[in-house]
């Protein structure tokens, strides 16, 4: 594995990222929502989100795992919906994985993830294949996981992750939900894809192109806030 | 869109203030956690009844708080359940040495919101328990699935309990007719057009113009299955067909049969609805002993209905014929 | 069209049907002549109210009879007065030594049939009197028209001189009351959709995605003029604007405001306009006494809404915070 | 004038057709009453007219006069709306106007009609001028009653104040509504013709197409029931 350690600043990146791109995608999430869900899943992301950068810089940056725990508590005492809880456990969970390590190595980035997803699994009661975000951010942190060990310098990584991360989401469309509002349909909800892991897919393509080029040790030239506050 | 708002996003809070500036003698409002509560409450002698759920469901559950019913509602934005720091801040404020009951409507969202809360509460020593309510016999229940959903039932639920409450019921036995309650009861409902959520401005669904969906959710998820449009008895035929066998309901049981809009059906059609309700029910030798006909869980402005029934007893009738006063009730 | 309905020809005796059903021990029904009365009209100690009107207004005014309310109601078919014949036959099923009050919303098919009616329940020695609602500011009175039309203001009239009758009040004391309440009432309303009849099958006028139709009778008229769709506080004061000036309101008054949904608006909505023309009256000096938000007469599937002030004085308050118990306050 | 007498025979012609048309146009009437008013027209017309067919047989036909007054009566107590009065204030006027003459003259058929104008402004308090079916019952009227005196045969007759009906309900387009539901609408309710003014133009046009050809006595060779029962 290269050195891909991740600094507080690239932290805040990828976290700004997720919110500005969630609040964008408003209309289109709610959309996705609305095929089999009720509607609210876009909604529910961009309050939530808004809220969280409304509170931005006073979140407290000890080190990046106490920014994500904080950032993770906002989300789940201040979104509704089924997102709020679980959006807010990932992001609890890969905080209390990062613990206080001030540079996360690529390794540690992977266990995070790995912790959001058992946070999301305990606090759904869901697994794999219940139709849900879970089945696009699984094959995401495992292709990441790869890639990372396989020496890949992290943009390509991220994106080489974006991309299965997207083929999975797609690949929701057959399955039936056994999770969440879809799933009092129950076979009707073939042939559509999931919010959820669709909206992952958005947001894992975008953090891949945000991503800056450079490769080696993003803790020491790690790329600048978009600025776009 | 044809609705009447300002700020999409301000439709839920703007509601709020509305119920609250008509209901100045009864109702308090807590803008922060869209908390609508009694004046009078906490009472140190009684349970507190709380119910959170998403909006668009109005008159539940936001306009059912008073006397006799519920003590607070606390609801998310429109079809989203509450943010877990809605129903920790409520239970703390409605908490009573009798304790607090919360009412969940069962769906994913609503259940983990509710669930946190009470750990939070009960870690600062509050005596809380949480109902779930299940009564749409749309959804095929399945240890694959979340289970049923909560749908217009939850009247029965909340009346019931807020009647026992009132009369000084502890928790135990508040819990106990909850869920009494929501076993003998079942829903099941259909659309004739989808509704419009303010915030997405549009259709939640398209529905062709001979076409219903049948077993709808009151979130305007799809229901059982698409139909073409029948008349109005023989759609009442088949919600009965699949309501009555489900506990089932026989001959001899006396019943409240509850006909609900789900918010742009007039009140003329569902009297249409509920006569041929009675007839299939008198048919199989089930007692109408209660009726219901009106507004009481709706999806926006969504035109359909359901039909629920609920098994009577002494218990059952005497706390639903118990007296309640309510926002909507304004007369 | 998308309605639960069987034979369009049969939806207003199926209607009356499903309510009879749903009040087995307080209400009664004629078929023959489209009467909803009292199980125990008529009573030799008080004056008989009775609203005659057409169908499509539920619950005005089929569902509001009950005690304190209206004693009987013999509906039209939809948007029809009703034949003389009903009000005739209704007349004298209700005659009492103290008499019968006719109330009649101002539209010349209602007072004809009235009036008739009157005229030979008169000639068969029963004391009889008219009662003229028209609240509706939207129609420009003029010396050649028919003056203005009554709408959900009536709510108002029935409720109080209701209540008088219920103490006791006899005839003229009743008619100077139901005079006194409709003077100081006024009312205008505007529609976001049109509404479909039943036995039309399709909307009664098509109205543009962005367009609404401003002053709107309540057989779905076309009202003072259609405009661009706008905000709902913008709406709230364009109607104040209108309803304030005519009687005119005025700082220091306190009065009832309502909020009147058509059919098809859902009453998250209502609250919405309730809020503004609070916040407006508040304004303007003017205190609102008692609030009423919710269907009270609606144009069948009409979305849409009317905004009522009632200018409140000791009598006024009274009778309106008199008790009532009709088939819609079902709870 | 020519001999033009009408036997009870023709009566029942006259009437059945009327509420033959009635119910036939019901659709067509409700949306001549849609524009700016509340629809109901055409079903109040044809639901009364169905039940005056109902009992058809039984209605006292001991004269003209007579089963025209029993025909208003059953009218007025039986349609709703604006309709039922005043349309049965016509028949009951125009019954009264016969008196009982077994067999009508063209002069007793004009005054009749005359009467029946005389009772729908009573019982309407509304003039001509007013946007209602006066405005084309009066132009009718008058139309016949020249052509009778000039000798026209009396389908000839029939058909000109046909012509003149339609002519003069077209024309209520551009009047102002000063009665019934339309006048609330005011200078609105111009640019669309009144809805009982054009159903009597409908009426006029399929009478006048129903009558016999033959001149002379009616009385003597009157047209048979249309037996469409
Ligand atoms: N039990 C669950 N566990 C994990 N993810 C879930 C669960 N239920 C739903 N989701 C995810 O949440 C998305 C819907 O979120 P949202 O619209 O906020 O929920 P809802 O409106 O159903 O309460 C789904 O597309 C799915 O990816
Ligand atoms: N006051 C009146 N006098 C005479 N004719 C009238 C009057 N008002 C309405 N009409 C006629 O009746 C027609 C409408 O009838 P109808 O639909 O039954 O009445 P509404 O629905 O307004 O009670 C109008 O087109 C007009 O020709
Ligand atoms: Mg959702
Ligand atoms: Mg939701
Ligand atoms: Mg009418
Ligand atoms: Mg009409």
């Amino acid at each position: 594995m290269t050195d891909t350690s991740t600094s507080q600043q690239t932290v805040d990146l990828v976290v700004r990222t997720i919110a500005e791109t969630a609040i964008e995608n408003e209309t289109y999430f709610g959309e996705l929502d609305s095929v089999v869900g009720d509607g609210d899943f876009g909604y529910s992301l961009a309050r939530g989100f808004e809220k969280l950068l409304e509170g931005w810089d006073g979140i407290d940056r000890a080190d990046p795992g106490t920014f994500l725990k904080r950032s993770g508590m906002i989300i789940t005492s201040r979104i509704g919906g089924t997102s709020g809880p679980i959006w807010g456990t990932a992001f609890m969970r890969a905080g209390m994985a990062a613990g206080s390590a001030a540079d996360l190595t690529g390794e540690q980035v992977v266990a995070m993830l790995r912790a959001a997803v058992e946070g999301i699994k305990a606090r759904g009661q869901s697994d794999l294949g219940d139709k849900t975000l879970l089945d696009s951010l699984v094959p995401f942190t495992d292709v990441l996981e790869q890639r990372l060990q396989a020496g890949d310098p992290p943009k390509a990584a991220l994106e080489a992750a974006a991309a299965e991360c997207r083929r999975a989401a797609n690949a929701t469309a057959e399955m039936v939900a056994r999770r969440g509002r879809a799933a009092y349909t129950g076979e009707r909800s073939k042939g559509s894809v999931d919010a959820g892991a669709t909206a992952l897919a958005v947001l894992a393509e975008r953090l891949a192109a945000v991503w800056p080029a450079g490769a080696g040790s993003l803790a020491a030239d790690g790329p600048e806030g978009k600025g776009s506050e | 869109m044809k609705k009447f708002v300002n700020d999409p996003q301000r439709f839920v809070p703007e509601m709020l203030e509305g119920i609250a500036l008509a209901n100045p003698d009864t109702l308090k409002y807590v803008p922060e956690y869209n908390l609508i509560m009694r004046a009078d409450a906490p009472r140190d002698d009684k349970v507190s009844i709380v119910q959170g759920s998403g909006s668009g469901h109005e008159p539940a559950h936001v306009m059912v708080v008073g006397k006799g019913m519920l003590d607070a509602a606390c609801p998310g934005d429109v079809f989203a359940a509450p943010p877990m720091d809605y129903v920790y801040e409520t239970t703390k404020r409605l908490a009573t040495p009798k304790g607090v009951l919360l009412i969940v409507n069962n769906y994913t969202g609503d259940r983990m919101a509710f669930d946190m809360g009470r750990e939070m509460a009960e870690s600062e020593g509050i005596k809380v328990a949480v109902l779930k309510v299940d009564d749409d016999v749309a959804v095929k229940d399945s240890t694959y699935t979340v289970g049923r959903r909560g749908v217009a039932g939850n009247f029965f639920v909340m009346k019931a309990v807020g009647a026992a409450a009132e009369q000084g019921a502890d928790l135990e036995e508040v819990v106990r007719i909850g869920e009494k309650v929501n076993s003998v009861t079942r829903t099941m409902g259909v659309a004739l057009t989808a509704c419009t959520p303010p915030s997405k401005g549009s259709p939640l669904f398209e529905l062709g113009d001979d076409e219903i969906e049948f077993g709808v959710g009151i979130h305007g998820e799809p229901g059982r299955e698409r139909r073409k449009l029948e008349r109005a008895d023989r759609i009442v035929d088949d919600l009965l067909d699949a309501i009555v066998p489900d506990l089932p309901y026989r001959s001899g049981d006396r019943v409240a049969l509850m006909v609900n809009g789900l918010g742009g059906t007039p009140i003329s059609e569902l009297y249409i609805l509920f006569r041929r309700a009675y007839q299939v029910l008198a048919e199989k030798g089930i007692t109408v002993g209660r009726s219901y006909v009106n507004e009481y869980c709706t999806s926006l402005d969504m035109a359909g209905a359901s039909i629920t029934l609920v098994r009577l007893d002494d218990e059952i009738e005497a706390l639903l014929d118990a007296p309640a006063e309510v926002a909507i009730r304004v007369f």
